[in-house]
């Protein structure tokens, strides 16, 4: 019962970047021609796998690794869900990038790895078992490291090493977990419900150790505070790496991670029964708070968005840990939502520093006059992180308030209105300067044909995902939007 | 004891003292030449009365003959080193020793 | 008697001992060496005592004889004085206590430990004797010690043969074969001694060779006294033509494994078991061995004496041949 | 206590001797015969393990054994030499001396 | 036709083949690179034969010449055996392949690369031999056949360093394999057997048995190089030319291993050997640390790796305290995998080592400053084969390391966790310290042309080593074909 569907959509990333490393930096062409086949062919085989899952019929292959132990690649609602973020988003960023990295240097390094770097998130959303998880896991890291430091300066390179530092510690400790698990609870297959709920009752002591260690070293990823410091660094990447690390790949990666373990591990009802998940939230809570206000100080503006996504990334983990359907629903939809709206602002982000070579917020005064059709994206992202209707933010966050009420702990709903406010105080300024303030230098007029404010390739994405963002507020419940999937999704999981 | 053997003893014995006062002259004579001397005259001899005393142990003649021939290739080879030697030694200038 | 005979073996263990720590603990490196001939010597005699007449020949042939004129000619080249000992380093505390610890306390714990622990040696009445003589009728050979080298531990003697050859190769690897003295033409006495020497010497090779089927002796004592002799018409002033300098000399060093791998390769294509020699021919197969084996073993060790690759022909042809000064 | 045991404790101590001194002394010459020392002490030990038992012919194995490794020892004795005089010619060195981090370059 | 190919003992042609190629490459030193390329690109085949025929008949072992066994030499093919002969043919044909760019045919160099074909062969042969030997004594002359060849191959650099390092290497492995050889003489000496699977079966576990143990171990583990015998490594491997370093590190540790391997499941079992294990356990731990830190601070590549080879010995060694009676097969399999991606990773670094030395005209790892272009693909290689030494996946190192926590979490022995861990963060820093100074972007000369052999055969090994998790069912299984260890590899603990 292999289903190859599933190695096709992992190899259509990762043959075209094998093939990419060996290519002379000049034969442009041909690599841009293999990197859209790779992201249209495993956009083509998603949407055939799609309508399977949605009925129920799981694709599913096992290749055997050692004797007990199988690499499992599986299709389930939830992999779909990951799955079909990163492979989107991948298409676009993958277009942006050769906008954006035109005429520099080490081209085919960069998106050899970037399109590894894709491979490795995709094997992650299949992964069908906690081991598959791991492998897929660490070669992110692997993957990522050369994308960070790539510009090569010493800046990047501290980066690139601080960035090796957390991810391979969090990856040692979650081997360690996993390993242990293992141990313990026999094969770790991805079951709704959870695996490891049979077990002994002498055991808990050891499953609450296991859980903290798999929820603190995947929490680096998803950059929980105070394992978050990593992520702010790595702004030194180039900004496509930034908008993919992120809005799908790493900090995604984690949380993901953390989502499999609550529900298709340990299972929602036996981590609340083992008191797991109130610590998880007030984890979470913290670092919605704590990203917010650092947010607040920064004035470099991929800093800023960087601790944006500190606090982000948390109201996904914020809803899991809720352990209510609703919040379920609200936490898991924000995974999409988070990555329409942030990798927005990070291509605009990426188009201000390439166009007009701004990179601080009090550099922006007015920019919304050079370049209009940029910086209305960037509104529609931010609005959208504000939470204001009908844009996707407000509908993560509305799921996720109904489902803090239903699960009994209203204190979420603080925490999420005083979020709310600081995203504001965070964004709103910003949007203000780049509307109304008068602008303080000259930027150099557009060379481009009809007076375009920059080249198509970085200019459709911020547009597209934007448009996305309004689209998916708007026409929430259509099938196959986020939020649909997500219900289905947590039908499932709660077997109502 | 048979007669041979005790001949055979007798002989190893009379070719203790050649050996003896060989390894004597070479611990004590004083240049290198007397200690050649010393050494290949009083060696070939105690072996040949070694041999001597093996042929009375000897099974056959072609033992003998093998023992004989060992003696004479010692002889020969013996005579020929201490010659390389000695001439070695000219050579690089040793000092033949003198009562002074 | 038997008191008598315990006498002789415990003196001789003493002497062995005694000398072993003289020549190792001896100033002079000349006396060392010379000592250590009259180790090898002492230690053949031991063997006889044991009972292991081959073993003893081999000593004396190639333990003695051959290394120590190997340690003659490098003590030669490399004079008796320690140079370049390492500058003495700061080190820490851990550092120096380690040789003093291993050497004063390791050693002689470990050496007492296991010399009581010897006592358990249990007297198995035999060892593989029984066995060895049961099977030596199908052997191809009647000596024991021939059997066993040649025929059922014949895979060991194989790769023996390799160990030769790439110690050879390894010699040749480092450096080229030169005249250590440009001595003045040989003394004639010693041209005599190498031209009654020689014939002698191939002749009791041969000899020794042929006794190796039925009584001690073989290959290695044949190939030994062979190389003596090589190496002695060296010494009085013989040479080799510089045209075997090339294949001819790497064909005779090699012909001995090489002989061995191909009867190898034959018994398994023959469908047999690895070396399993078809009975019938099992005498001659050995035979055969052998002989190319001494003159193999021979042209090695003469040449692991001269110590490095013979000269490229094209090079300078008339360079003298590799020449060695066992004696000096 | 018979004879064939008393060897093989000599075979230990030679064997000791020789390690000892392969420790200990520096001149490589003194090395390669502390090494020789220390496999004539194994083979004594073969040795009088293949002589014991009264009234049997000694046991060939462990003799074809130490004639085997008498060889292999005779080949490692000049590859050693060999190798300390290409070191000698090269450096004039007679011992291991050498600084550690010794150019790569 | 089949039945012939079949009934071939394969896996001593695979001894025989290199050993007479070596004396061809000998006797006619101008053909001497095409006779061992034509020997490495056979060996491989015969590999896959040897696996081939095993599979098909049965893995009863036979002696040389088909005498019996306590006369005889055993010949193992089991499947240490195997996968040993199957990784050094893999192994070995790559090396070779590189060693072709790394010897050019002509040029100053042109006399080391006549010796160095003979030599190779010879070690190839003798380490294919070593593998297949089930018999003490004949396990000893293929050791010294091994330590031989490397020492003449350590010596084929010629600078005063590699000679120095060659011949404290021969001091070093004479005193190895004669401790082991002590060891095997009282075992003759108590059993008179020197057949590895008899003298399992008769051993009474007396304490002479124990010193002899004691001995044959200290031998052993001065061969591979544990800490603190691991002094002599680091300069012999470091001073090799390349594709020596690579076998060194690749092949020739491994034999002495798989000795030990051998003695302690197959010989050992009924010793007390706890405390020994222990010992080695707390050897490797901190051979694990400590080879990790001091390759974090070398400034040469060659000398990092070869540091890195001292850790990862500490690795292999774990194995003796990890396998207790209900996770021998846990630990055995761990040993086994991590010696394989080993052996392909650490020899892909050193021919990346080597390369940057061969064109660079150093190894300092600060001449890979921006290390794109003509050797970005060697930086890939390095990166790839770095994977299985810090033990990502899904390299083989991944795998091994998993095994090995299992073994320490069942069998209680928590304290090797940490080390197994922190080895992993030091191996990555020292992997990272590398990368970063590849990606440093600079402006830098140009290097010289690369020939192709020495680019892309590395790049092959360190692919395999990298995958070498995902293809390591058909090999684990292979491995554990007549094994001395049985049961499930992964275990559970209870509660």
């Amino acid at each position: 019962m292999n289903d190859l569907i599933l190695l096709a959509i992992l190899s259509s990333s990762l043959l075209p970047g094998l093939i990419i490393f060996t290519l002379a930096e000049e034969s442009v062409r041909l690599r841009t021609t293999l990197n859209l086949t790779g992201a249209l062919f495993k956009l083509l085989f998603i949407a055939l796998l799609f309508f399977r899952v949605a009925e129920r019929e799981y694709a599913e292959l096992r290749l055997p690794l050692l004797a007990d132990m199988e690499l499992v690649l599986r299709a389930d609602a939830l992999s779909m869900l990951f799955l079909t973020l990163s492979a989107f988003l991948w298409l676009l960023t993958t277009i942006y990038a050769i906008g954006y990295l035109e005429n520099s240097p080490h081209r085919s390094r960069f998106f050899g790895f970037f399109s590894l770097c894709v491979s490795a998130t995709t094997g992650i959303a299949l992964a069908g078992d906690m081991i598959t998880f791991v492998i897929f896991y660490e070669a992110l890291t692997i993957s990522t490291y050369p994308l960070v430091v790539h510009r090569g300066t010493p800046a990047a390179l501290h980066a690139g090493r601080i960035y090796l530092a957390y991810t391979l510690l969090g990856g040692v400790v979650l081997f360690f977990a996993a390993v242990w698990l293992r141990a313990i609870a026999g094969p770790l297959e991805f079951t709704p419900g959870g695996v490891i709920s049979g077990l002994d009752p002498s055991l808990y002591g050891s499953l609450t150790i296991i859980f903290a260690l798999l929820v603190l070293s995947l929490g680096v990823k998803a950059a929980l505070v105070p394992l978050h410091s990593w992520l702010p660094t790595a702004m030194v990447a180039p900004a496509p790496v930034s908008a993919l690390l992120h809005a799908v790949a790493v900090v995604k990666a984690g949380a993901f991670g953390i989502v499999r373990v609550v529900h298709d591990i340990y299972g929602i009802g036996f981590s609340a029964d083992l008191n797991l998940l109130f610590p998880l939230s007030v984890m979470a809570a913290i670092t919605v708070l704590y990203g917010s206000i650092r947010a607040l100080a920064q004035n470099d503006l991929k800093r800023r968005l960087a601790f944006s996504t500190v606090s982000q990334v948390s109201y996904i983990l914020m809803g899991i840990a809720l352990a209510s359907p609703l919040a379920t629903i609200g936490g898991l939809v924000h995974l999409v939502h988070q990555g329409l709206m942030k990798i927005t602002l990070f291509f605009c982000a990426g188009n201000l520093a390439e166009t007009l070579g701004i990179h601080k917020i009090d550099e922006m005064d007015g920019v919304g006059r050079r370049m209009p059709w940029t910086m209305t994206a960037f509104t529609v992202g931010a609005l959208g992180m504000i939470g204001v209707p009908p844009l996707v933010g407000f509908i993560s966050k509305w799921y996720l308030g109904l489902g803090s009420l239903a699960a009994g702990q209203p204190w979420i709903i603080i925490i999420l209105i005083a979020s709310t406010l600081l995203n504001a105080c965070y964004f709103l300024p910003v949007l203000h300067r780049i509307w109304f303030n008068k602008e303080q230098q000259q930027w150099s007029k557009s060379t481009l044909a009809g007076g375009r404010e920059t080249i198509w390739p970085l200019l459709a994405p911020p547009l597209i995902t934007a448009a996305l963002v309004i689209f998916f507020g708007i026409f929430a419940y259509l099938f196959g939007s986020p939020l649909y999937w997500v219900e289905l999704i947590t039908t499932r999981e709660y077997g109502l | 004891m048979t007669v041979t053997e005790i001949i055979t003893t007798m002989l190893l014995l009379a070719s203790l003292p050649f050996f003896l006062a060989g390894t004597l002259g070479l611990l004590r004579f004083p240049d290198l030449y007397c200690r050649l001397h010393a050494l290949t005259k009083a060696d070939n001899l105690g072996l040949g009365l070694v041999v001597l005393a093996l042929i009375f142990q000897a099974d056959n003649v072609q033992q003998i003959i093998r023992l004989l021939l060992t003696w004479l290739l010692v002889l020969i080879a013996g005579a020929t080193v201490a010659h390389l030697i000695a001439r070695k030694a000219r050579g690089d200038g040793h000092k033949h020793w003198s009562r002074q | 008697m038997i008191d008598l005979v315990l006498a002789f073996d415990l003196i001789l263990m003493t002497t062995l001992i005694s000398l072993a720590w003289l020549l190792l603990a001896s100033r002079d490196l000349f006396r060392a060496v010379v000592l250590f001939i009259a180790f090898g010597l002492l230690l053949a005699l031991a063997w006889t005592r044991l009972g292991a007449v081959d073993v003893a020949l081999a000593e004396a042939a190639i333990g003695a004889g051959i290394t120590g004129t190997l340690l003659l000619v490098g003590l030669g080249k490399l004079g008796s004085a320690e140079r370049c000992r390492r500058t003495p380093r700061p080190t820490t505390f851990l550092q120096r206590l380690t040789p003093a610890v291993l050497i004063g306390i390791i050693i002689p714990s470990v050496t007492i430990i296991l010399l009581l622990e010897l006592r358990q040696l249990q007297i198995v009445s035999s060892g593989q004797q029984g066995l060895v003589l049961s099977l030596l009728d199908i052997s191809g050979t009647d000596h024991p010690v021939t059997a066993v080298l040649l025929n059922f531990r014949a895979w060991d003697t194989l790769l023996e043969k390799g160990v030769l050859l790439l110690a050879l190769v390894s010699i040749w690897s480092l450096d080229q074969a030169r005249p250590l003295f440009h001595q003045e033409a040989p003394s004639p006495v010693l041209k005599g001694l190498s031209q009654l020497y020689l014939p002698i010497l191939v002749i009791v090779s041969g000899a020794l060779l042929w006794q190796g089927g039925y009584a001690p002796g073989g290959a290695f004592q044949a190939g030994a006294l062979l190389s003596a002799g090589i190496l002695l018409a060296i010494l009085g002033g013989r040479s080799l033509l510089p045209a075997w300098y090339g294949m001819p000399l790497r064909l005779l060093a090699g012909c001995g494994l090489l002989i061995f791998i191909l009867i190898a390769a034959a018994t398994l294509l023959a469908g047999n078991l690895p070396l399993q020699y078809p009975q019938e021919l099992a005498g001659a197969l050995i035979l055969l061995i052998e002989i190319v084996a001494t003159v193999s073993i021979a042209v090695i060790l003469a040449a692991a004496v001269a110590g490095g690759h013979p000269a490229e022909i094209s090079a300078t042809e008339q360079q003298q041949p590799p020449s060695s000064e066992g004696t000096s | 206590m018979t004879a064939p045991i008393l060897y093989a404790g000599c075979g230990i101590i030679l064997f000791s001797i020789g390690l000892h001194a392969l420790l200990v002394r520096r001149h490589l010459l003194r090395k390669i015969l502390a090494a020789n020392i220390m496999g004539s002490g194994v083979f004594m030990l073969f040795i009088a393990a293949g002589a014991r038992g009264e009234g049997t012919a000694a046991d060939p194995v462990p003799q074809v054994m130490v004639l085997t490794g008498i060889v292999v020892s005779l080949c490692f004795t000049a590859v050693a030499i060999a190798l300390a005089v290409r070191i000698h010619n090269l450096t004039d060195c007679t011992t291991l001396a050498v600084d550690e981090e010794s150019s790569i370059d | 036709m089949t039945e012939i190919l079949l009934g071939q003992h394969w896996f001593f042609w695979m001894t025989l083949v290199p050993l007479g190629a070596a004396v061809v490459a000998f006797l006619i030193p101008q053909q001497a690179r095409w006779i061992g390329l034509a020997t490495a690109l056979l060996l491989p085949f015969f590999a896959l034969a040897a696996i081939a025929a095993t599979l098909t008949a049965e893995v009863q072992p036979i002696t040389g010449g088909g005498w019996p066994t306590p006369l005889g030499i055993e010949l193992r093919r089991d499947g240490l055996a195997l996968v040993m002969l199957t990784v050094t043919a893999v192994v070995g044909f790559i090396i070779s392949c590189y060693a072709l760019g790394y010897f050019p045919a002509r040029g100053h160099h042109s006399s080391r690369a006549r010796y160095f074909w003979p030599l190779w062969l010879f070690l190839w042969g003798s380490c294919n031999a070593l593998f297949v030997s089930g018999d003490l004594f004949n396990l000893y002359v293929t050791l010294e056949l091994v330590t031989l060849a490397s020492v003449s191959l350590i010596a084929l650099e010629g600078g005063k360093a590699a000679l120095t390092a060659a011949l404290r290497y021969l001091f070093i492995g004479l005193f190895g394999s004669l401790a082991y050889l002590l060891g095997v003489g009282i075992f003759y000496g108590a059993y008179a057997t020197v057949d590895l699977a008899l003298l399992g079966d008769i051993i009474t576990g007396t304490s002479l048995d124990h010193a002899a143990m004691a001995l044959m171990v200290a031998g052993l583990v001065l061969k591979s190089a544990l800490f603190p015998l691991h002094f002599w490594l680091p300069q012999a491997h470091a001073m090799a030319p390349a594709p020596v370093s690579a076998v060194l590190s690749a092949l020739v540790i491994k034999c002495s291993y798989v000795i030990l391997l051998r003695l302690w499941f197959e010989v050992f079992v009924s010793l007390d050997t706890v405390a020994v294990g222990h010992l080695l356990g707390l050897l490797g731990s901190v051979a694990i640390i400590w080879g990790s830190l001091l390759a974090l601070r070398q400034e040469r590549l060659k000398l990092l790796i070869a540091y890195s080879t001292v850790a990862q010995i500490g690795y292999l060694f774990l194995v003796f305290p990890l396998a207790r009676n209900e996770t021998m097969a846990t630990a055995w399999v761990g040993g086994v995998l991590l010696m394989m991606t080993h052996a392909c990773g650490k020899a892909a670094m050193f021919m990346v080592a080597g390369t940057i030395h061969h064109t660079a005209g150093s190894d300092r790892i600060s001449r890979l400053a921006g290390a794109g272009g003509p050797i970005g693909v060697l930086v890939v290689v390095f990166t790839l084969a770095a994977t299985t030494i810090i033990g990502l996946p899904p390299s083989g190192g991944f795998f091994s390391k998993w095994l090995f926590i299992n073994a320490a979490l069942v069998t209680g022995q928590w304290w090797y966790l940490p080390i197994i861990l922190s080895g992993t963060l030091l191996a990555a820093g020292y992997v990272a310290k590398v990368l970063g100074w590849a990606f440093l972007d600079v402006k830098r000369s140009s290097y010289p042309v690369i020939p192709w052999v020495m680019k892309w055969p590395p790049l092959v090994l360190s692919v395999i080593a990298l995958l070498f998790g995902l293809i390591a069912y058909e090999p684990v299984q292979i491995a554990l074909l007549g094994a001395p260890v049985s049961g499930p590899i992964f275990m559970e603990a209870g509660p």
